[in-house]
This record gives structure tokens, C-alpha cells and sequence, in this order.
């Protein structure tokens, strides 16, 4: 019974990884764009849960607000905004390559395997030293903070303009006017 | 001006003003009736309930032409009988049907009937004849007409056989005006 | 304490079922408490049939809405519109996971804290978790294959992102004035600083509590379920149980709203003037309420004015609505984060 | 009307046709509109009407000129004692009575009770449709009053058939007049109540202000009568231009708008309740004795001729066009409605505005769909 | 303790089924879900590894991936709103107006 308390991280990780893998194979394998995304929000919500586990609580929340939030939100909106219910069948083409995806996989499948032997000997990772910045024990939050605004406070800034550029970018191409040819 | 425009541009006093009347209201008298326990209380005049007084109709048919949806439904016959030792035709009535379910409670037939007082009147202040079953339910003959038998009266008011007067608005039964019926 | 799987599971476990029970019944409660309300503030006395003075009116709803025939529109999306009401019901729930409601307190020599959890990132947390909530509105506005339900949606979906910016950065103001994410240390540094931070963050109150009405679709901002324009919006085909669900997240995110406004700027349980006041005053009577019925008494005045607002208020048109998100709280609640941060470092000395 | 077999759900990406109503919340009882949306925006906006279509006019000529009147009722049915006078008006005009004054003054206080009632009824319902939900109970609570009076005058609240050919079936009840007195002394409050609630109110205006603008030449085109064409500027009111009932011995003012949009609109009809009140205290004021029905036959054959006469009905220009072969059923009868004529310039009003903003505009040229389908 | 190799496993399978995704779907939205799962598992890795290192850098990249998506995210959904407009469609093969 102890077994279950002491391997509960573990065990949270592999249900955690089965989602996160079940709803990626689902971005891939679902028709309706809709569900797609949906299962995509699964994962991202999988992957979060992965982040706590990892101590990053901040990437954690960050993750949620601003993939589940946000961008999900926005492709659901664009999803109904172009009424894409129903999607082109898949050309044939990619039929050809199911002989050397199959290969590929089989070798990724072995890698995988190996990797794991090797990790179940590895030592064990430890997070106690995420806390300390500066010598004191802090918050995620706050060392993510300080680093942030410390250390990379130019690619900080360089991000934000590269935000501020999309936002526009997107604010043009999303227009009526660019449809009859007249800005951009 | 300016200065006070600009003030009250940012700061919402006028919402807060909406709210101090709705907030105010919170405490004011209720103006609902709980209805089955609480009736209300129809004016005199109120166009209820028919009445029918059989032995008032002169069989004229003024009611039923007046009525712009044609719902009184008469029928009658002559007789002879004798009065006073002479034979004199009289009109009876065979049939008076109201087909309340289509009333409109204009009151032209109360207003058409020449007796005095009227033989068919909208009787005041019962106004409860809903049935879950409108043809049968809502169909007055000549009896009906005066028991009621479905419609449940204003409190205070009686149907016409059990002494409702036509010229008495509150239905009379307690104080009994008028005379008796027979 | 010496069985882990009291501390690890049992505790865990009942609390979580208290307060389910409890947000369940409160927003149940909060239904019947707003259509009183709001009837006496329409010269009516709302309902009074079921029960005394109709008190049992919440639970004759709820188990109407129990039985009431499930339909499913013919050409809807039948899985995610079964998803929709999951996807606004479970993260409306899990909020109240964080929620302190009040400290900690000892029962049968236990250590008990009315709070399920207290994370180190609460306020992160709770922004997350409920920015989820828009996926049920979305995706049932749009599984039910409606056009008024899809305007609903879309609706519901630009003006639930949009009011999470000025929200979240009025609530950064708080936490650079506590200097921390979790929940419970706000309320302590409040006491701490023995001011709530309502009368330092002012404006960003107001942000908050203004977009917090956003965030719940309520009146004035009630455009996805605009009952004059869109019908019922994103639930307009919903019914029965699946409406219920709508119903209970609505109310539960009022609450929740409610409860993060009374936790940040109102001190939550704490009682009213910390510190200063109750010692000058030496006020006994007060220290005798229990903490959680000062923070039950600030939940329910927030929520009161929920009620008076959607019975005074004309609802905004869609693009009011943006245009006052996006050119009037934006602008606005940065400044005031900015004006916050210069104060907190020139008075605060950090 | 809208051709109902070319409507697709999605003509192209951009634009989508949604029927709204009849079966809607915000369209008053029964109107369609097709509208065209792009987005939110409208394209186009097609009101599509009959949904309550009774066949009145036809109704009308098999009835006896009295008997009409209870049909009248029924075309306005938030209005009836206006559509009362209409009636009767037109075919005492072929008649040549005159109606005896004191017949004529309970007539007048009949009518701006009823002009208060359905604006009243106006205001509750186009402020819900805004989202506003208790001015909705505050002026039915209001109406009631008036209801109690039009009760306590003729026996019916809603659907009055208040009056006759030659003038008034009854005379006022004892008290009817203190009564009245004490309603329209306090109703001026009331008013002012609920102008606190929403004149300076920031969403109200925003709703209102410039949305469903139509120009007064715009306006006089359309033939828009009542207060959507007094919120446009145009001083046209019929009480003033064609004076009916002794309407030229009180003293009253036309409140007119200066934009035509929504919000003047508003304004118009709230100044023109405390018109009304202003005309009832007249009425009471000098109340003159005497009869109330001018001599007529107990049978109305009016002779051979037609006429036409209108009233300022609570939505504008009522009027009912007579036309008499001397028999005792009308030969024909035509109505001019206010709201469906009114009611024609709903798409030139709302081309370009967003969803919200028809609601608004619906609302605030008050139609009644059962003047409109008749 | 997880250690860092199930995770890497992890994001390793992410990536692969995001490549993959890429390759097969011809949908312009469900690729972009699928660049947006290789920036997950991008960011698994970051995260992983800075846990490994116990060095924060790790996460403050993941930060900037997160940002970067949003970016990509918008830009992206602007193209394919403004694709739909011109084309009608959302089909990558469809959409060969720079082959010349």
C-alpha cells in the first residue's frame, strides 16, 4: 500500500504521458477539426500536469493560461470563424510512405526502449536546486522572475516585440481589405 | 463645465443614480397579488361571467345580432296559450346557447337586450371559467347559463338561479336584492 | 496523523466532497437568492410557493431539471455537445480548490484548514483553470449547431479572452503589493499590512470586480446569452441536466469571482478593519464571528451587487463591449499596475 | 418578402442569413426578419409578416358598424380605445353627427390613457429587449392603474370597446374622475423615476444614441407618422394638424427629436406621456355635464359615401377609410396602421448596424403585430 | 522521482507524432496543432533538463517557446483566415499559387 505513496509522482506521470500521448495521436487521427483541437487541449492540459511534476509550477500555469487560455481558444474560434466542419480526404500519396514509416518507427520503438533500460539504472534527478537562486529558497515563480528579468532581459524584450509584430501581423492579415487587394 | 463633463464622463455617477432607484425599490410595497389565495377584485362594470334570466327574454334575437362573432345561438317556437280567456301566440325558446369559448366579452349583447331589466347580462366580477376542456366546458346552454355548473364565481357572487339580478353588480346574494327568484 | 493515508487521501477526500456539496448548494441557493432579490426589486416577491416562502425552490428546480427529457439537437455534434457542459462545470469546480475560506483552525486536536490546497501559485492557478471554461461555451454554442447558439459562442469566446487581460493585470497589482501568489499569504500580508488592499488598489478593484461581471456573462455584459437577441445564446438547445450544468457553472463562477474579489481586496476572512480599528474600538463582539462568516458576509454583498446590478443595467452591444475591454480597462489597468509597482517600491523599500 | 427557397445557411464564408423570429423573444409577438449578416453586421434585413394575419378588413364588412368595434380592439391590442375613436371617428364623419361634449372629453381622457398605457407598455419592453429588466415591471405596474381606470370605466381592460357611433356607451362611474385625478398626479413621478434609471444612464445612451438614424425627409418618405417620425424633427402630429374631438381646445405641446435616432425617440414618447397627463388634467379641469351619445338610430346606416379619418394613436397615424352603400355593414373598410407602415423603414434603418442594435430598433418603432398583419 | 529520460521519451513521442501530423494532414489548421505540439515537446525537454541541471535557464526558453507560439499561433490563423477568404479553402495542396 506504502508502494502506492511512494510511486504516486510515477504513477501520475504515466497517466499524465498517456493522455498527452493519446491526444496528440488524436490531433493527428481526428477528421473534424474540432476534435482535433479538442484533443490537442488534452494534451496541453497532460503536458501542464508534466510541468507540475517537473517543478515548474509557473511554466505549468503559464502553459494552461496561455495554450488552454489563449491559443486554443483562438484556433476554436478560427475553426468556427472559417465553418471548417468537414475536410478534404487525405491525397494518396501518403500511402507510398507507410513501408518506410513503419521501418522508421520500429527503429524509434527500439531507441526508445534502450533509452528507458538506461534511465531505470540513471540517477535520480533532483529539482532542490531550481529553489535556490542567489543562495535563498524561493518561489518558482520568483526565480523564474528574477531570471527572467535578470539575466534575459533583452531576449525578454526581444520576444515582446516579436509578439507585438505577430499581433499586428495578424491584425492585417485578418482584415477584410487584404481580400480585394488593397493593404498588404 | 468642461471640467464637470470630463468628471462625470470617468466616474459613473449616473449608474451609480440607476442603482440608488432599483436599490430604492428593494424596499418598496410589492405591487403583486398571490392570486388563487388573493382575488382581485373586478370594478362594477367588469364584463364576467354570463347571465341568462329565461323568463325576462322576449325572444327577440337582438343579442345574438348584435353579437359580432355570432356565438348566441337561439332557437324558439310559437305557442298558443291562453290569457285572460284570449288565445294569444306567444314566442318560447327553445335553445339560448352562449359558445363561450369564442366570447370576447364585448358586452354589445348586454347592451343590445331591450328588457329592463335585461334578460341577458354579463353578470360582474366572475371571471374564473377556464376547463381543460373548451368544447364541452365552455359551451353555456340555457341551463347552464344559469347554474354555472364549471365556473367557479367571484366570491360574493351566485349564478342566476341561485338570485344574481342583472342591474346588481356584486351578485346579491347575501343581501338579497331584489326579489327572490322563484 | 500516523496513518499517511489519513493525511494523504481521507482528509483530502472529505474535503473535497464538503465543499463540492457546498458550491453546489450555494450556487443552487444563489439562483433562489437572485430571483428573490431581483423580485423585490421589481415590485414583485419572486418565488413562494414551494416550501415556506418558496425556500425549497432551488431543489424543486434542480430535480425538474433532473427528470426533464435530455434533447439532443438532430444535427448537433453529439460528442461535444455532451462535452460542452463538462468542459464549463469541471473547471468551475476545481477553482474552489484554492479558495481559502478561511484559516486554519484545530478540530478534535487536528489542524484543519477550511481550504482544500494552498498553492504556491494560487492566483496562476485559478486564472488557468477558469480561462478553461470557455471551451464548454464555445464548443456547446457550437455543437449545437445553431446560429444563435454559434453567435453566442464566438460571442462568449472574444469576450472571455478579452476580459482575462485587464483582469489578470489588476490582479498583478495585488500580488506585487503581498508579494506572492498564494491565496492564504495574500490574506496574511493584508493583515500584516493592516490594510485591505481595496483602498491601495482602488482602480484595480474595480477593474477586477467590472471584469469579473464580464467573465461570468453577466448583466450589463450579458451579450452570449442576450435572451432579447441571441435567445439564450450558447444554451439555447440545451436542456435538462446539460442545462443545469450551464446553469450551476454560471452561478459557481460568480461565486468565484466573488470569493477571489473578497480573498485580494477585501481581506478576505478577516474581519473588517484589521488590525487598527478593532483594537481602537476593541470591538468583542466582532472577534466572536468566526472568521468564515466574515468572508461568507463579503462573498454575499459581491454577489448581492451582481443581482442589483443585472436588475438596474441595460446590456452593452458586442462591440461596446470590446471597445470598452480593450481602449478603456486595458489602458487603464496598466497604468495602474504601473502606478501601483512605483508605490510599492518607493513605499514598500523593495 | 424574402424568397424563402433561395436562402441558403451559408451562402459564401463571409455572410450568413439568419431567420430571426417569428418565434423569437425581441420581436414583439410574431414578426420574421430575414436578415443577411456578415458577422454581426446587417446586410440586410427583410421584415416578413402575416404570421397573425385574421382577415379584419373582411371581418369588417360583414359586421354591423358597432359590432366593429370589438374587432378594433383587437388590431392595436395594447391600444385599443385609439383604435376605438378611429373607428367610430370616420363613420360619424360620413354620419355628419356630432359628438355631444361631454362624450368627447371622456373620448380624449380614454385616449391618453391609452397613449400612456402603451407607452408604458413601449418603454417595459424596449428596455428589456436593451437588457434592462425592471423599468419592464415599474411601467406594467403603472399600466395597471390605467387598466384599473378603463376596468372601472367599461367593464374591460385590455380590449376596452369604450365607445359607439354618436358617442360614449356609458357615462363615468362615480369617483371615476378623482380616481383619474389622483393617477395622473402622481404619474409624472413615476416618469421622472424611471428617466433617472435610463436618460443619462452611459449603456442606455450608448445603445441608443445614433443607432436606427432616419432623416426627417427619409422619414416623410417612408410615411412614417407618430414618434418615430416627431423623434426625426418632424412637428406632425394629427391631434395638432387635423383636430379631432375638441383636440384643438387643450393645450398641449408635440415633443419632437432633433437626430431620429433611437434616443430621441425615446425621448419623444417619455415627453409625450407627460403631454398626455397635461391633457387629462385639462380634460378633468373642465369636464362639461350633459350627455354622452349624440342622437343616432339604434341601427347605424350611415348614408351612401366613404371618409377617411385618422387619429394620433399611440404609434402614430391611425386611420380608417369608410366606405358606406347605406346598408348597415360597411362596404368596405380599409385601416391605415401606424406600425405597418412604420414598420417599412426597419431595413433602412438597421442596413450596416449589428444584431443588438435591431433589437433596439425594433423596439423603439414600437410595432404591434397585430395592427400590422390585421 | 521521474527521471529525465521517461520525460524525453516522452517529448520524443510528441515530436514524432507532431512531424508526423505535419506530413500526413493536408489540413492548414491541423498542422498548425501539430507545430504546436512540437513546441510542447520541445518545451518537455527544456523543462526536463533544466530540472536535470537544476539550472532555471531551461525554463525561462520554455517561457519564450510558449510566447513564440502564441506568435506563431496568431500569425498563422491570420494566414488561414485570410487563405479562406481568398480561396475557400483550408487545404495545403490546394493552396500552390508560389509554384509558379
Amino acid at each position: 500500500m506504502t508502494w502506492f505513496l511512494v510511486h504516486f509522482a510515477q504513477i501520475v506521470f504515466y497517466c499524465l504521458a498517456a493522455v498527452a500521448l493519446a491526444g496528440a495521436v488524436g490531433v493527428i487521427a481526428f477528421r473534424s477539426p474540432v476534435h482535433a483541437a479538442l484533443s490537442l487541449l488534452g494534451t496541453f492540459l497532460a503536458v501542464a500536469g508534466v510541468f507540475v511534476l517537473m517543478q515548474a509550477e509557473f511554466l505549468a500555469a503559464v502553459q494552461v493560461l496561455i495554450y488552454a487560455g489563449g491559443i486554443m481558444v483562438l484556433f476554436l474560434f478560427v475553426i468556427m470563424l472559417v465553418k471548417a466542419r468537414d475536410i478534404p480526404d487525405e491525397p494518396q500519396y501518403v500511402r507510398r510512405l507507410v513501408p518506410a514509416a513503419v521501418i522508421l518507427g520500429v527503429l524509434l520503438a527500439a531507441l526508445v526502449g534502450v533509452g528507458l533500460w538506461a534511465a531505470s539504472s540513471g540517477p535520480p534527478a533532483d529539482g532542490a536546486a531550481l529553489r535556490l537562486v542567489a543562495g535563498a529558497p524561493l518561489g518558482n515563480t520568483e526565480a523564474v522572475g528574477w531570471s527572467l528579468y535578470r539575466d534575459y532581459l533583452l531576449p525578454f524584450e526581444v520576444v515582446s516585440i516579436v509578439l507585438l509584430v505577430a499581433m499586428i501581423g495578424a491584425i492585417v492579415m485578418g482584415r477584410k481589405e487584404t481580400g480585394r487587394g488593397g493593404a498588404a | 463645465m468642461g471640467f464637470w463633463d470630463l468628471v462625470t464622463s470617468i466616474v459613473p455617477f449616473e449608474l451609480a443614480q440607476g442603482l440608488g432607484v432599483t436599490g430604492r425599490f428593494l424596499f418598496k410595497k410589492k405591487a403583486t397579488i398571490q392570486y388563487p389565495e388573493v382575488k382581485p377584485v373586478p370594478k362594477d362594470r367588469f364584463r364576467g361571467m354570463f347571465g341568462f334570466s329565461e323568463e325576462r327574454c322576449i325572444v327577440c334575437h337582438a343579442c345574438a345580432k348584435a353579437c359580432p362573432i355570432d356565438i348566441i345561438h337561439i332557437q324558439d317556437h310559437f305557442e298558443e296559450i291562453e290569457v285572460d280567456g284570449k288565445k294569444r301566440k306567444k314566442k318560447v325558446l327553445d335553445r339560448y346557447d352562449i359558445d363561450v369559448k369564442r366570447c370576447m366579452f364585448c358586452g354589445l349583447c348586454e347592451e343590445a337586450c331591450p328588457t329592463k331589466p335585461l334578460a341577458i347580462w354579463l353578470t360582474t366580477k366572475s371571471y374564473e371559467a377556464s376547463a381543460y376542456e373548451r368544447n364541452e366546458r365552455l359551451y353555456f346552454t340555457k341551463e347552464r347559463l344559469q347554474d354555472w355548473k364549471g365556473v367557479r364565481p367571484y366570491p360574493g357572487v351566485v349564478s342566476p338561479r341561485d338570485g344574481q339580478m342583472p342591474d346588481d353588480p356584486t351578485g346579491g346574494s347575501a343581501a338579497g336584492r331584489g326579489e327572490p327568484k322563484p | 496523523m500516523a496513518n499517511p493515508w489519513v493525511a494523504f487521501l481521507l482528509v483530502p477526500l472529505v474535503k473535497i466532497v464538503v465543499i463540492l456539496l457546498a458550491v453546489i448548494l450555494l450556487a443552487a441557493y444563489m439562483s433562489f437568492f437572485e430571483r428573490k432579490v431581483l423580485a423585490y426589486m421589481q415590485i414583485r416577491i419572486g418565488p413562494n410557493r414551494v416550501g415556506p416562502r418558496g425556500w425549497l425552490q432551488p431543489i424543486a428546480d434542480a430535480l425538474k431539471l433532473l427528470v426533464k427529457e435530455d434533447i439532443v439537437p438532430e444535427r448537433a455534434e453529439k460528442l461535444v455537445y455532451f462535452l460542452g457542459p463538462v468542459l464549463v462545470v469541471v473547471p468551475a469546480l476545481v477553482v474552489f480548490s484554492v479558495i481559502p475560506f478561511g484559516p486554519a483552525f484545530k478540530l478534535f486536536g487536528y489542524e484543519v484548514t477550511p481550504y482544500l490546497t494552498d498553492v504556491n501559485i494560487g492566483i496562476l492557478f485559478i486564472l488557468g483553470v477558469s480561462s478553461i471554461g470557455v471551451y464548454g461555451v464555445i464548443l456547446g454554442g457550437w455543437a449545437s449547431n445553431n446560429k444563435f447558439s454559434m453567435m453566442g459562442g464566438l460571442r462568449s469566446a472574444a469576450q472571455l479572452v478579452s476580459y482575462e487581460v485587464p483582469m489578470g493585470l489588476s490582479v498583478v497589482t495585488v500580488l506585487l503589493m503581498a508579494n506572492s501568489l498564494s491565496l492564504v499569504k495574500i490574506v496574511e500580508a493584508q493583515k500584516q499590512a493592516g490594510v485591505w488592499y481595496v483602498i491601495p488598489g482602488i482602480v484595480a478593484f474595480f477593474i477586477y470586480f467590472v471584469c469579473g461581471v464580464a467573465e461570468t456573462n453577466r448583466n450589463p455584459f450579458d451579450l452570449p446569452e442576450a435572451e432579447s437577441e441571441l435567445v439564450a445564446g450558447f444554451h439555447t438547445e440545451y436542456s435538462g441536466m446539460k442545462f443545469a450544468f450551464y446553469f450551476l457553472a454560471e452561478y459557481a463562477n460568480m461565486v468565484v469571482i466573488s470569493s477571489i474579489a473578497t480573498v485580494l481586496f477585501l481581506g478576505g476572512w478577516l474581519p473588517p478593519f484589521p488590525n487598527w480599528l478593532a483594537a481602537v474600538w476593541a470591538l468583542p463582539a466582532l472577534a466572536w464571528i468566526p472568521p468564515i462568516a466574515w468572508f461568507v458576509l463579503k462573498m454575499a454583498a459581491f454577489l448581492f451587487v451582481y443581482i442589483w446590478f443585472r436588475g438596474t443595467f441595460p446590456r452593452y452591444r458586442f462591440d461596446q463591449l470590446m471597445d470598452l475591454g480593450w481602449k478603456v480597462f486595458i489602458p487603464v489597468s496598466l497604468v495602474n499596475l504601473m502606478a501601483v509597482a512605483l508605490g510599492v517600491l518607493l513605499i514598500g523599500g523593495r | 418578402m424574402g424568397n424563402l427557397e433561395t436562402l441558403k445557411p451559408f451562402p459564401d464564408s463571409e455572410e450568413m442569413e439568419i431567420s430571426f423570429g417569428p418565434q423569437h423573444p425581441a420581436t414583439h409577438g410574431v414578426l420574421r426578419v430575414l436578415l443577411r449578416l456578415d458577422g454581426e453586421r446587417i446586410v440586410d434585413a427583410k421584415p416578413v409578416i402575416g404570421y397573425l394575419h385574421r382577415g379584419t378588413e373582411k371581418i369588417f364588412e360583414r359586421e354591423t358598424y358597432n359590432g366593429a368595434i370589438p374587432h378594433t380592439d383587437r388590431l392595436d391590442y395594447t391600444a385599443a380605445a385609439t383604435n376605438n375613436q378611429a373607428l367610430v371617428g370616420a363613420v360619424e364623419k360620413i354620419m355628419g353627427v356630432t359628438v355631444p361634449p361631454r362624450a368627447s372629453a371622456i373620448r380624449v381622457m380614454l385616449a391618453e390613457l391609452q397613449r400612456i398605457a402603451s407607452h408604458t407598455i413601449w418603454l417595459g419592453t424596449h428596455a428589456l429587449d436593451i437588457g434592462a429588466q425592471s423599468p419592464f415591471f415599474y411601467t406594467f405596474e403603472e399600466r395597471e392603474k390605467v387598466l384599473d381606470l378603463f376596468e372601472e370605466y367599461c367593464g374591460a381592460r385590455l380590449t376596452l370597446n369604450s365607445m359607439r357611433v354618436g358617442g360614449q356607451p356609458y357615462d363615468l362611474t362615480d369617483g371615476w374622475v378623482d380616481r383619474c385625478r389622483t393617477f395622473v398626479d402622481q404619474f409624472p413621478a413615476r416618469v421622472a423615476e424611471w428617466e433617472r434609471l435610463l436618460t443619462t444612464n452611459r449603456i442606455w445612451k450608448l445603445r441608443t444614441v445614433g443607432v436606427g438614424v432616419i432623416s426627417a425627409a427619409n422619414a416623410i418618405e417612408w410615411g412614417l407618422t407618430g414618434p418615430p417620425l416627431r423623434g426625426s424633427g418632424v412637428k406632425w402630429d394629427i391631434r395638432k394638424v387635423f383636430p379631432y374631438d375638441r383636440y384643438d381646445e387643450y393645450d398641449f405641446e408635440i415633443p419632437v427629436g432633433a437626430n431620429g435616432d433611437t434616443y430621441d425617440r425615446y425621448l419623444v414618447r417619455m415627453e409625450e406621456m407627460r403631454q398626455s397627463v397635461r391633457i387629462i388634467k385639462q380634460c378633468l379641469a373642465k369636464l362639461p355635464d350633459g350627455p354622452v351619445m349624440a342622437k343616432v338610430p339604434k341601427v347605424i346606416k350611415p348614408p351612401k359615401g366613404e371618409a377617411y379619418f385618422s387619429v394620433e394613436s399611440p404609434k402614430g397615424e391611425l386611420g380608417f377609410y369608410v366606405v358606406s352603400d347605406g346598408g348597415a355593414h360597411p362596404y368596405r373598410l380599409h385601416v391605415r396602421p401606424a406600425c405597418f407602415i412604420n414598420l417599412q423603414a426597419l431595413p433602412e434603418m438597421v442596413r450596416g448596424l449589428l444584431v443588438a442594435d435591431l433589437i433596439a430598433v425594433i423596439g423603439t418603432l414600437d410595432i404591434v403585430l397585430g395592427e400590422i398583419d390585421r | 522521482m521521474i527521471s529525465t529520460t521517461h520525460v524525453l521519451v516522452l517529448s520524443l513521442a510528441l515530436f514524432t507524432l507532431g512531424v508526423v501530423g505535419m506530413a500526413v494532414r493536408r489540413n492548414f489548421i491541423t498542422v498548425l496543432m501539430c507545430v504546436e505540439l512540437i513546441l510542447n515537446a520541445a518545451n518537455l525537454n527544456f523543462i526536463a533538463f533544466s530540472r536535470q541541471l537544476g539550472d532555471l535557464t531551461g525554463q525561462v526558453f520554455a517561457v519564450f517557446v510558449i510566447t513564440i507560439a502564441a506568435a506563431e499561433a496568431a500569425i498563422g490563423l491570420g494566414i488561414i483566415v485570410a487563405l479562406v477568404r481568398l480561396k475557400q479553402t483550408v487545404n495545403l495542396d490546394q493552396v500552390n499559387v508560389m509554384e509558379g
